[in-house]
Order: structure tokens, then C-alpha cells, then sequence
């Protein structure tokens, strides 16, 4: 429970939860995921009207928080994202959208962003190498200039939502230094392989560059000088993540907890156990701890204060390892119920497993933290 | 065929372990197929494997064994088996390494209904049933637990009413694995409803496929589909099947679960096969190739992750042999069985927490062209079923502290009560 | 000497936060000596010694603070406080770090006794006690566990019988910390033993030092001896000295409780000095010195140990808004404090076993003529009392299970019985 | 417990059980302690004649084991003194004992090792580089050759017993290799500084060696061939002090488990709570796992079989981690008891402690074991 909401975000809070638990709830997942789909394209492009991609955008630019605090209210939408393991790119999105309208020139990209704004398209951030976490050293690729453009060569992997997606922001070397640029899904020389995913219906995809050329408008910002907006968006992504494994961690909490007052072993209900009622009391210290730590992140980011990176791995460090543990202990107290398909807890397993390895493990977190530290 | 090495008894007529196993060492390449020469689909190893070929595979290298004279190795000559002892079975396990073997029929029907057959059972039971498995013409199934019990197996409501000669039986039955390729089943069921729980129970040995017996396979999160839960609609099961007593199942469900423990932990005389623990296994392997794969092969973190549940896998085949070791000398009572199962259920679970650690991003994702690194991850959705399977690790701490310790029993709501008087829950 | 900047205040009559804030920042240089001027010896800020001299430190502290006009913060000014907010002491305690303050009377003076004393006392015992307190010339300490209870506080056997207009105490206290350098106890005894539990205490306001009252101190693992145990023979205590209601003990001894775990967890508003929690405290730079010193800094393993406890102290002070805001709104109960309780417990205790492995042999031993590396092996040692002092956490967790999630309560063997019926063990 | 004792081996565990309950109980430990004392000499020349330190010697070599498995042997011992946290120099005067008996040319030491098998002298193995653990690279000190003999220079540090020890089996880097110099205590440039131990009585020491002349005849085994024997050294070393945490934490077990009966709370013994009951089923099936790898490390040693190192390492990753955690726990079970000066919970947890650190810490064995798996 989020203690300290304006109005507005309440607001925000309410239509997205009633609204997700309508269009997508966990058997439209199911179906979905039968289907081999990600997501509804109609029921996105809805929640773009409730404000699902235009909040971390600002308003001159055409978009718009509802508190004045655009990366808080996105929480807020990635915690109701998370209760309900809902499908669709909110993340790539959010943190495409932000790259496009913060970047110098960025009135070269309005189009596209105003497509991703108003849900119509959508795009998704490339920036690791195959195989590889979160690294953006590693993760360009070759932008090689020719003429009054640049040929781009390489291959990502792990895109979120690459098999989705109409443009691609991506992270490229060229010889000015780290740099991003909008190339579309059809570009010439660009392929696209997705991949089988963990999780129900967040897709992931190979992107294949090979001989991509593209001017230099593609551009997002100037040339070379990209990694300050390349970490900016690695703390949206990240932060947003965290929002997301506190519903996820915050659900499961809320049904396990009603199972175990519901079901009886030996004459008497789960929750009269001391040793089951000891592990419930942990795991909700986890969770509340969770919860504090990406709040406290969340402010960090949105004030883009100095110690933002730092707060956003610490969150990620911790609610990436305790929300797999919590999901799985949850698992755990439903029995053999809890390794079926049928029980709906492995689709929160999945969001949340997903969730701790990409964009950073809690391991990689840590040694991002000891950077920080200088250690 | 049999094995032409002849075979050298000691002076009570029995083989000796030495003679037998070098007969094995002999008979086991001739008969058996290398496991590494097997077509990669074919998958009769591993348990996942639901397919109806697989068990038909394994029931015709169950009788190989037998013709060959080295099924039943534990069990008695009467019943058709060798009468040896188990470290005649734990040579041939170790000389059967590397080759194909009848896996799926060690667990239940080997280790646990056959020698709950054996300590329970009629001797029409015994001479029939035993016999048969041996001879891999009957599978063994457990109908134990049920959809609204869980842990607590003497809370069964599925009820058997005597009518003359026959029972008739309705409920459901849950978590019986491979029961739709099965041919008898263990099944508990009520029968006095007055009588506290565990004293109105009746054990019967019953025909899996018959009229009024309908199967539903779950599937489950790894995509396995073994377990089954079983709707009974006035089943007829004939007095002859009841083992032990009228009113005394929980006695034989008692047995059941400790060969239950000993087999999940990895303690059982009658497994038949290679055995995984305290050896660098496959799991080693794969985890050292993980590493190479995600190029984290020289990062001390990564090794030291490796290195750990490597030691987990050694201390378990040690832990196995301790606790054989003391309930064989009577130094451990008989649930210390439960000691292996909890160290399984745990080790498991943190060797899965590793392999997803080590995998890293690869854990969530797999290319249609490449390995498939997202089976870490299954792997990891599906991890708890080690803590849960064959008992949960919650049970095995309850029968530790109180069996072995001797503390307190856990207060149960049930206890003493007439069983038409307790509350359930959903 | 009181701070030259003016005063700022609003509409009620209460100077601002930042007003506040900028008259502690004058004079909080000119009135306390920096941490880092400290003769390294001196130890009055670390509650380790305990040294007389550190008492009359504290005490000498607490006036200049009193003086200062920066005394009792958050208490009403009717009873010597200044009647501000929890914002104040919190901008106080930002404006205060790194420099020398009596930090030994927060726990349990200012955040346990003063409160508890403020919700149920009589208004004389606030005037007295509270000012007096709040001037430093009075130490407070808890007359809570006994030797034969310890988490079961109502449990006490500690026997107070009416005489007249007094009471004469009999029987044991312990881990009353500070008790030989403190002035007045709230002290917990049994006034009826034919009520239950519960109903037969009362709390006595007594002085520490009188006839019939013996003090020793426990000696703990890590060498301190603040803790004591108090041994009463015959001691006689006014009916003045009774705190709520004569039988209404427990009800004192809740607030107690309830102000304990907020000071253990790090959320009392009376709490006066700097905070360790959510910055990058001395305990991260101490791991810091100790890789460099052993050349394990390049190491990822190590690296990761002192990232992950530098997130844990980081996360604690996160944990410590979040609930202080849950508890001010009311969507947390009172008994949220358990959360941070059970947090600090934790994070301590994995700290602690954290630098061990990061000191690795160091931490065996040291040279009289190096670093005392020996001290992080010692600490260690002692780790269990960060899960012990001020309520253990398996405390906490029955609380946050009961109490905040609503489980069941735990069976108590001793409700509702008549208190001389009841078993004890040793 | 051991389960498969032969009748000697009983009556070796008995003899050693009862005599150091009589001649070492806790309060002598307290009062050694006090007097800044680390052992007592007779007490220590008493022990030697039940065998102490002689079970790893051949008896051509005046040694001789009770069941002709003298590794197995002292590991019985050293469980005793795991019970009762007992002082003396069992570890090192027998893996110095073992060195000396083994080595190519033994009868040079035959005087030294004739009065370690007597206990009349004490000697100790010096071969960490200060402030490191196990690394014999890096813990080898210099040898230079000069005229028929060496002189040495360099530090060691963390020796056990070295403030007690009459002689020292020096680890150095001859021109050849890895060797080991049996060096007087009084030998002209040896200086040993005894450091403040975390144990009650188990000294460590720094020894200093400023241009230290010693005789080829020093030399044990071969000039640069040592590297084997100390790899045995150090399996013999680590076996016994896992067979010390077995026993430690068997003695801990043992009264807390009584505590666990006697302790009531709320009307209720300790030993009826679910939880407690639960986390003594953790401790109790660490316990015994422990056994378990502790024995099957000390037959390989005893076999001297290619996987001794690896199994050795196996053992201590797990009892330097377990035997701690249990004995914190129990602590926590004793309450504000445990952390007490008076109650002797913590001189167990001492012991404990130390062994954790010394002889490769579970980090530093866990990496041994990904050196021997060839990661």
C-alpha cells in the first residue's frame, strides 16, 4: 500500500487497476500467452489514454505527470502493472519516450513520440549485447559514419518487447563516443528473431543490424555524448521494474495470505501455524522494506538527485532477490496446488523471476553499488 | 539372457556382492543401451517424460532385467526377486551408471508400494502383485493425498462403504504420479466416519482402471503432466483388496510414507539405477557449462556459487550414507529418513537459486536457434516441488523435532475427536 | 548560552522547522565538541563503556543541551520539553551529526521511560521525573525481565505486597541496562497471585538506590557491562510510586513495550543525536578500510558483501520513513514498530557475519602493535544481542503475525489461569 | 555421534572424554584463559601417552594409530576436543608429527618427533603471509642457500600455538621450490610476538625470521619437494579441525536442546514451540550432515585418495558456515543469557569462530573446490 498519494494519483491508481483488471485479467493473460501474443494493441492504446505513456514526458512535448511528478506517477502504473502481471511495453515505452523528448533536437523525433504517446505505435530500447546483463560499454553497437548518415552493425539481445515493436532506440558506439538512434523496425538490414520468454506475455527479441543505414537525424541528441541519458533511462527502466515486483510481491501476499486462513491441516487453518505465521511475518517485512526502498528510489530519479543511481540498485538488489523469495516461499505454503499451471501463482513467479534477471540481476546491482562506493 | 560369469556363493548360498557385481559388469553392456548412444528424444530417462511409449519402454527394460536375473535385487526369492542384500543393489547401481534403466518405475512402485506391499500385505498380495512388477507386468501407484488435505493424509474423506463382499468408494484422489499408466493403486479411504481420523482409515489395493475410475493429468508449471488427480464414482473394490486391517490403514499409510521419505531422500534399498548424489554429476557439468557459456568462468563469485552446490550434491550422497548407516545399526530411529528428505528439499532448492544466478538474463529467454537457456528458469519456476514432493520439507522438520527430539507434539485440532466433528478449511 | 538567531515562528504559536534548524546549526558548534576532536579514549558517544565518568558526561551533556534550549524536543513544555514536533528533532539530529551528544539517555530515558512515564504517569510523576530527565540530572531505566521469564515479561515473579501505605518488593531484575548509574526505575512486580497473569502486575516508579537494593553487573561476551541484574530484599516503595492502576501493570509495561521496539527499530520521535540508518554511516567505511587492509577490494566477492550491506543499512533508514509515515496516517497500528524491530535484527545480525567473512583470518586475532582486527570477530560474538535486546525478534514476528496480519494467536498455556497454578521451568 | 567405531577407537573416545573432563573442564579453560595461559604442559604430556599425538606416526617411527586408520583416529580426538573446547596443540603437533615422520630422511628429526610423540615438546606449522589465509605461494618465506646451509627472512602469521611451540616447521621458498625447515624457537633471528586470540586458549602468533641461519639438515624431505607434503599437511589439518566443529556443535545442540525442555515460556516449554521446533530440525540436520562429510573427508585423508583435497574443502565449506550458524542460533534460543560473560555457550562459539576463520575460511575452500573441478 502506498501510504503518501495525492488525489490525483489515486485517481491515476484507480482507473489503472479497474481498468487492467477488466481488459487483461490473468485468463486474457492465459489466452494471450496461448495465442503466442504479448499484448492487445487496442487495449494499450486505452491505457495510453489513461496516461500509461505520457507521464514521464513533459508536457511541453505532449505529455504530462499528474503530480508534478511524472516518475512517481509511473510507479504508481508499474505497482497496478505488477498486481495484475498485466501484458504490454510500459517500461520500453515510458523510458523510449523520456529519451526522445529529453534529447537536444528532439523536435527531430516528434512524430514517433507522439505515436508512442498517444499508444499507437510502439518502441522498444536496445542496448545489450547477446548473452550479456546490463552493461552499455558492451552493449553498442557499431554506428560507423558514411556520408551524412551512419551504417549500423551488431546485434542485441534480451530487447524487452523487441518482437513488438515498431522503432528501436538503440545504443551504438560511434566514434565521438556512446550514442542512440531511432531505427525502425523496417529499416533495411534490420531483423528481429523473438524469443521463447519465462514470462507469460513479456516478450523478448533478438535485433540483427546488419549494414543498417541511417541518417544522421536518427540521432537522439548529439553524437558521442549519450551516456548521462543512457543511465537516466537505465534508472527509469530499473525503478520501474522495482514498482513492478511490489505489486507483484504485494498480490501474492494479499491471496496467500487469505489461503491460509482458509485452509485447514489437521483440524486448524494454516495461519494458526507458528512456524508458517513466523514466515508470513518476514516475508511482509520484506515486502514493506520492498516498498520503502523503491518509493525511496522513485523520489531519487524523479528529483534526479546524485545519489539516484545508487538508490535505484540498492531497491533493485534487494526486491529483485526478496520478491523471488517471497513468491516461491508463497508457493511453498499452497502445496503441491502450487506448481500447477492451473494456480495462477506461477504467473506471478514468472513476472517476478523475469524481473530480477534483466536490466541488471541483484548481483550485478551490488557491484554497480561498489562502483558507487568506490570500494 | 543370462550372464555367463558364473555366479560364487558364500556359505549361506548367497552370491557374494563381488560375484554379482562383476556378473553385472558383464550382463549390463550386453543388454543394456548407453545411455549417450540414446536418440536425444527419446527422453526414457527422464521422468518429465509423460508419453505413453515411455512407459511401455520402461515396463520392456523391466523385463530385461528380470530375464537377465537382476530385477528385484532386494526383494524376496518367494515374491520374485533375487533375495540379496542392498549392497549387492548398490553395486549394481554403480556398474548400471551411464546405461538405460527402468527409472520411472523405482518411484512408487518399487521403493514405495512394493515394500509396503511387503510389510503390510496379504500374502496373495505379495505373490501377485510383487511378482508382477518385478516382472514389469504391473505398475504400483500411490491414491494418497487429496485436493482438500494437503499435508494431512489422515484427513482423507474419500469414503469406502462396505456392501457384502465388495467396498464401494467415491472422492478424489490427487498428486499420483503416472497414475493413468498404472495398474494398482494404494488407495486410503474412510470407512468409520465416527472414529477419530486416523482410526476410521482403510487401506486398499485397487484396480487403477475400472468402471466409475475417472483420470485427469495436471499439468504443472515445468510442463510435466505425470501427476494425476483420480474422481471415484461408486468404484467396486472386491474385501480381498483391503490391506492390513479394516479400520487400520493408517497403519499401512504409515509405512507407505516412510518408505516415501527414504526414497525421496535418496535412502532406499530397492532403487535400482544410478544414483545422482555424492558424485560429480551432471548437475556440476551443467552448471560449469553455464558459466562458460555467460563467460563468467574466471569471476570468483560464479565459482564460489558452482562450488557450493556442487558440495551440497557430495555432502548429500554422504548424508545418505550416514543415516543408512544409523537406522541400519539401530543407532537412528526409522524417521530419520527424514533427515535426507529435509537436505534434498533444501539442497535442490538452492542448487536451482544458483543455476538461475549463474544463468543470469539467459535464464529468462531462449532463441529458437540456440540451447535452451530459459530451462534454467523452468527449472527455477518448478524448484518448491522438491520441498513438497514425497512430503514437504515442513513435515520432515515436524517428524524430526518430534520423533527424533522427542519434542512436543504439534497441537492438532483433530485429534481424539470424532472425524464427522473436525473443521475443514477449503 | 542560548542561540542569537531569533526565534521564527507560525501562526500557532510554533517556530518553524527551518527556523528551528538554523538556530541548532549556530549553536550546536559553539556549545558541542565534533565527534572527530574527540580523544580517541574519551568513548562517551559509544554506549560500550561503561565508565562512570561517561555517566557524568552525559549528564553534564544533557544540561548543556537543556541550556541551550534544545532539550525534550518532542516533550510538552508543561513538563521541561519544548513541545515541538518529530519534524524538529529530525532537522536537530541532521544539524547534530559528528558532533558530541549524551547519546547513552536516549534508550531507555528519553525514548522508552519518559514516553511510557508521559502516557500513563500521574501528573506529579511527569513533573518531577520528566523535567527532571529532560535537565539531566535524572537517569530513568526498565525493571522489566527476570531472570526466569525472559520474552514472557508478564510472567514476573518479582512479589510487591501492600503494607499499609507502602509496598515491600521481593525478588529479581535483570538486564536492566545501566541500572547502577540510573536514579529512578519503572519497575514491574506481582501485587496479586490468584489473578491470571496479566491482572496481578503493577508498575512502581522506585528509586534505583536504596535499602534492600543490590546491583551487579553481567558481564557480556564483547566485554561491556552496562547490563545488570537487580536483587530486592525488602525494599519499600511509596503507593505514590505506582504508575496507572495498582493490578493495571501491564497495561504500563504495553507502552513500554510499544516505545521499546520504536527506539530498537530506529522510528522514536524522542530519539536526540544523529541517526546511523539510510546514509553511508561509518559501518560502510569501516568494510571499506577492512578490504583494503586484507587487498580483497578488487575482489566482486567482497565487493558484493559490503554492497549488500550498505543496502541494508541504506534500506533500514527507507524502512523507518515508510513506517513512522504509516504509523502518523494511521494506515499502519502501533504495533508497526515490530516491522523495524525485526528489520534492525536482521540487517545487525547479517552485517555482523558479513564483516567476518570480508576480515577472514584478521578477525582471529590481533598484534599489540596493529589494528584491533580481533574487535569484528568479537562483534560477531556478540551479533545475537541485536536480535535479543529490546524484545527478541521471534517477538517481533509473533507480533507482526498476530497482530498486524491477524493470524491466530500462539496458545499460552497460562491464560486465564490463576497465576500460582501456573508451570514454570527453570 | 560416530556410528562405526571399532571396540580401540571406543575406548580411545572414552579415555579422552573422560580425562579431559577431569583435567579440562570449562572452568579450567576460564581460569587458563585469565592467566593469559593457552594450555597446561603436564595436562598436555598426560594426553600424549592416550595417543594424542602419536596416531598418525607409523609405528616404525614410534607412532602408531589404535585402529590402523590413524587419520580416523584423530579425528575421534579431535572431537573430544570439540566437546569441551579443549586447550592444547592437538592439530599442529600432529600434522608436524606426520610432516616429520614422513619425510624422506626422517630419522634427521628423530629427536624432535620422538618429544612431540612424548609431549614434551611442542612444535608448530608456520606457513600463512601475515594477515592471509591459506596460500602457500604466497606463504612460503625466503631460503636463501649459504655455504651448507639456508638463511631465512620473511613473516608468518596466524601460527597456531606458535607462542607455545619449542620448534617450527617453516614454509620456504628454496631456489629449488617449495620446502619446509624444522626451525628452533631460540635460533638466533627468530622473534615470535604472540597475537590476542578470539579463542579462550587457542594462541596464535606472528614469527618473524631476521636472517635465521639453519643447517641443510633443517631441511625436511627434499630441498623444493615439498609441495605434496603440504598439501597432505594441510587435508590432515582442516579434517581435524572439521572433527573439532562436529563435536562443538554437538556438545551445543546437546544443552540447548535440554534448555529448549527445561525453559518455559508462557506456561509453555521452549521445546513446544513450532518455530523453535522447526529451527532445531534445521540445526539438528546440519549437525549430522556435518558428521557425515566430516568422516567421509577424514577416510579419504586417511586413504590418501585423489579426491581427499577435494573432499576436505567440501567439509569445511560446510562446517566453517553450519557449525557457526548453529551455535548463534542456539544462542539466540538461550536469550539475553547467551551473549553473556558467565554462561559458556560463548566459548564454544569462540572455538568455533576461529576454526571458521582459520585453515581457509568457506569462501577460500569454495574456491579450492572450482580450482579442483577445473570451472
Amino acid at each position: 500500500m502506498r501510504f503518501e498519494l495525492t488525489a490525483d494519483q489515486r485517481l491515476l491508481q484507480t482507473a489503472t487497476a479497474d481498468y487492467l483488471e477488466k481488459s487483461a485479467p490473468l485468463g486474457v493473460i492465459r489466452a494471450l500467452h496461448d495465442e503466442g501474443r504479448t499484448f492487445d494493441r487496442d487495449t494499450w492504446r486505452r491505457g495510453a489514454e489513461l496516461g500509461w505513456t505520457s507521464l514521464v514526458v513533459p508536457e511541453e512535448t505532449g505529455g504530462g505527470s499528474v503530480s508534478g511528478e511524472g516518475v512517481v506517477d509511473a510507479t504508481v502504473i508499474a505497482e497496478q502493472f505488477g498486481r495484475g502481471c498485466a501484458p504490454g511495453p510500459l517500461a520500453v515505452v515510458n523510458v523510449v519516450a523520456a529519451a526522445l523528448a529529453e534529447a537536444a533536437g528532439a523536435d527531430r523525433h516528434a512524430g514517433l513520440l507522439g505515436r508512442l504517446l498517444d499508444g499507437s505505435m510502439v518502441a522498444a530500447w536496445a542496448c545489450c549485447a547477446p548473452g550479456r546483463g546490463w552493461d552499455p560499454e558492451a552493449g553498442a553497437i557499431e554506428a560507423r559514419p558514411d556520408g551524412d548518415g551512419y551504417v549500423l552493425d551488431g546485434t542485441h539481445d534480451g530487447v524487452e518487447h523487441g518482437g513488438d515493436a515498431d522503432a528501436f532506440l538503440v545504443l551504438a558506439h560511434t566514434p565521438e563516443g556512446l550514442s542512440q538512434f531511432v531505427v525502425e523496425r523496417d529499416a533495411d538490414g534490420v531483423s528481429v528473431l523473438p524469443l521463447e520468454s519465462l514470462d507469460m506475455v513479456r516478450g523478448f527479441a533478438r535485433v540483427d543490424y546488419a549494414g543498417v543505414r541511417v541518417p544522421a537525424t536518427a540521432l537522439v541528441g548529439a553524437a558521442g555524448g549519450a551516456a548521462a541519458a543512457v543511465e537516466r533511462q537505465f534508472q527509469l527502466a530499473v525503478v520501474l521494474q522495482c514498482a513492478e515486483l511490489v505489486g507483484v510481491v504485494e498480490r501474492v501476499l494479499e491471496f496467500t495470505r487469505q489461503w491460509m486462513f482458509d485452509r485447514y491441516s489437521f483440524g486448524r487453518p494454516l495461519a494458526s501455524y507458528q512456524e508458517l505465521k513466523h514466515r508470513m511475518a518476514d516475508m511482509t517485512l520484506w515486502s514493506e522494506s520492498g516498498q520503502a526502498t523503491m518509493a525511496a528510489a522513485a523520489r531519487a530519479v524523479q528529483e534526479r538527485r546524485a545519489d539516484a543511481g545508487e538508490l535505484v540498485s540498492v531497491a533493485k538488489s534487494y526486491l529483485g532477490q526478496r520478491a523471488t523469495d517471497i513468491i516461491q516461499d508463497c508457493v511453498q505454503l499452497h502445496g503441491g496446488l502450487g506448481v500447477t499451471w492451473e494456480h495462477d501463482i506461477h504467473i506471478y513467479l514468472r513476472r517476478a523471476t523475469v524481473n530480477r534477471l534483466m536490466w541488471g540481476t541483484p548481483s550485478a546491482h551490488r557491484r554497480r553499488i561498489a562502483d558507487l562506493l568506490n570500494v | 539372457m543370462t550372464a555367463t560369469t558364473t555366479a560364487v556363493s558364500d556359505a549361506t548360498g548367497m552370491e557374494s556382492v563381488d560375484s554379482f557385481r562383476l556378473r553385472a559388469r558383464e550382463w549390463i553392456p550386453a543388454n543394456l543401451r548407453r545411455l549417450a548412444d540414446l536418440p536425444a528424444d527419446e527422453g526414457a530417462q527422464r521422468n518429465v517424460s509423460s508419453d505413453e511409449s515411455a512407459w511401455q519402454r520402461a515396463r520392456a527394460l523391466q523385463r530385461t532385467l528380470y530375464e537377465g536375473g537382476f530385477a528385484g535385487i532386494c526383494y524376496p526369492k518367494e515374491y520374485g526377486g533375487l533375495g540379496l542384500t542392498s549392497a549387492h543393489q548398490r553395486a549394481f547401481n554403480e556398474e548400471v551408471a551411464g546405461h538405460e534403466m527402468p527409472m520411472r518405475l523405482n518411484v512408487p512402485t518399487f521403493t514405495i508400494c512394493g515394500p509396503t506391499i511387503l510389510d503390510m500385505g496379504s500374502e496373495e498380495h505379495k505373490r501377485e502383485h510383487l511378482a508382477a512388477a518385478i516382472r514389469g507386468d504391473e505398475v504400483l501407484v500411490q491414491f494418497l493425498s487429496e485436493p482438500g488435505s494437503g499435508s494431512d493424509l489422515a484427513g482423507a474423506t474419500t469414503r469406502a462403504e462396505r456392501d457384502g463382499d465388495v467396498f464401494v468408494l467415491n472422492g478424489s484422489k490427487i498428486w499420483s504420479s503416472g497414475a493413468y499408466a498404472a495398474d494398482y493403486a494404494l488407495c486410503l479411504a474412510r470407512t468409520d466416519w465416527d472414529a477419530p481420523k486416523h482410526r476410521g482409515l482403510t487401506m486398499f489395493l485397487m484396480k487403477v482402471h475400472q468402471p466409475g475410475v475417472h483420470i485427469e493429468r495436471i499439468k504443472q508449471v515445468n510442463g510435466g503432466d505425470e501427476f494425476c488427480q483420480e474422481f471415484f464414482d461408486d468404484v467396486v473394490v472386491p474385501a480381498s483388496a483391503v490391506v492390513g486391517e479394516v479400520g487400520g490403514g493408517w497403519a499401512v499409510a504409515s509405512r507407505q510414507l516412510f518408505h516415501e521419505r527414504n526414497a525421496v531422500g535418496g535412502g532406499s534399498p530397492y532403487f535400482s539405477g544410478a544414483r545422482a548424489e555424492g558424485r560429480r554429476g551432471t548437475e556440476t557439468d551443467a552448471l560449469i557449462d553455464l558459466v562458460r557459456r555467460t563467460g563468467r568462468a574466471d569471476d570468483p563469485y560464479a565459482r564460489e556459487l558452482i562450488a557450493e552446490a556442487h558440495a551440497l550434491g557430495v555432502i548429500h550422497g554422504h548424508l545418505v550414507d550416514r543415516v543408512t548407516a544409523g537406522m541400519r545399526t539401530q543407532k537412528m530411529p526409522p524417521t530419520a529418513g527424514s533427515l535426507i528428505r529435509l537436505f534434498h528439499g533444501e539442497s535442490a532448492t538452492r542448487q536451482a537459486e544458483i543455476a538461475l544466478e549463474l544463468a543470469g538474463p539467459a535464464a529468462a529467454m531462449s532463441a529458437p536457434d540456440g540451447p535452451d537457456t530459459r530451462e534454467v528458469g523452468v527449472s527455477f519456476l518448478f524448484r518448491q516441488a522438491t520441498q513438497l514432493g514425497g512430503g514437504s520439507t515442513e513435515m520432515a522438520r515436524n517428524i524430526i523435532s518430534e520423533r527424533i527430539l522427542g519434542m512436543a507434539r504439534e497441537y492438532a485440532a483433530d485429534r481424539d475427536v470424532p472425524f464427522n466433528q473436525v473443521r475443514h478449511g477449503r
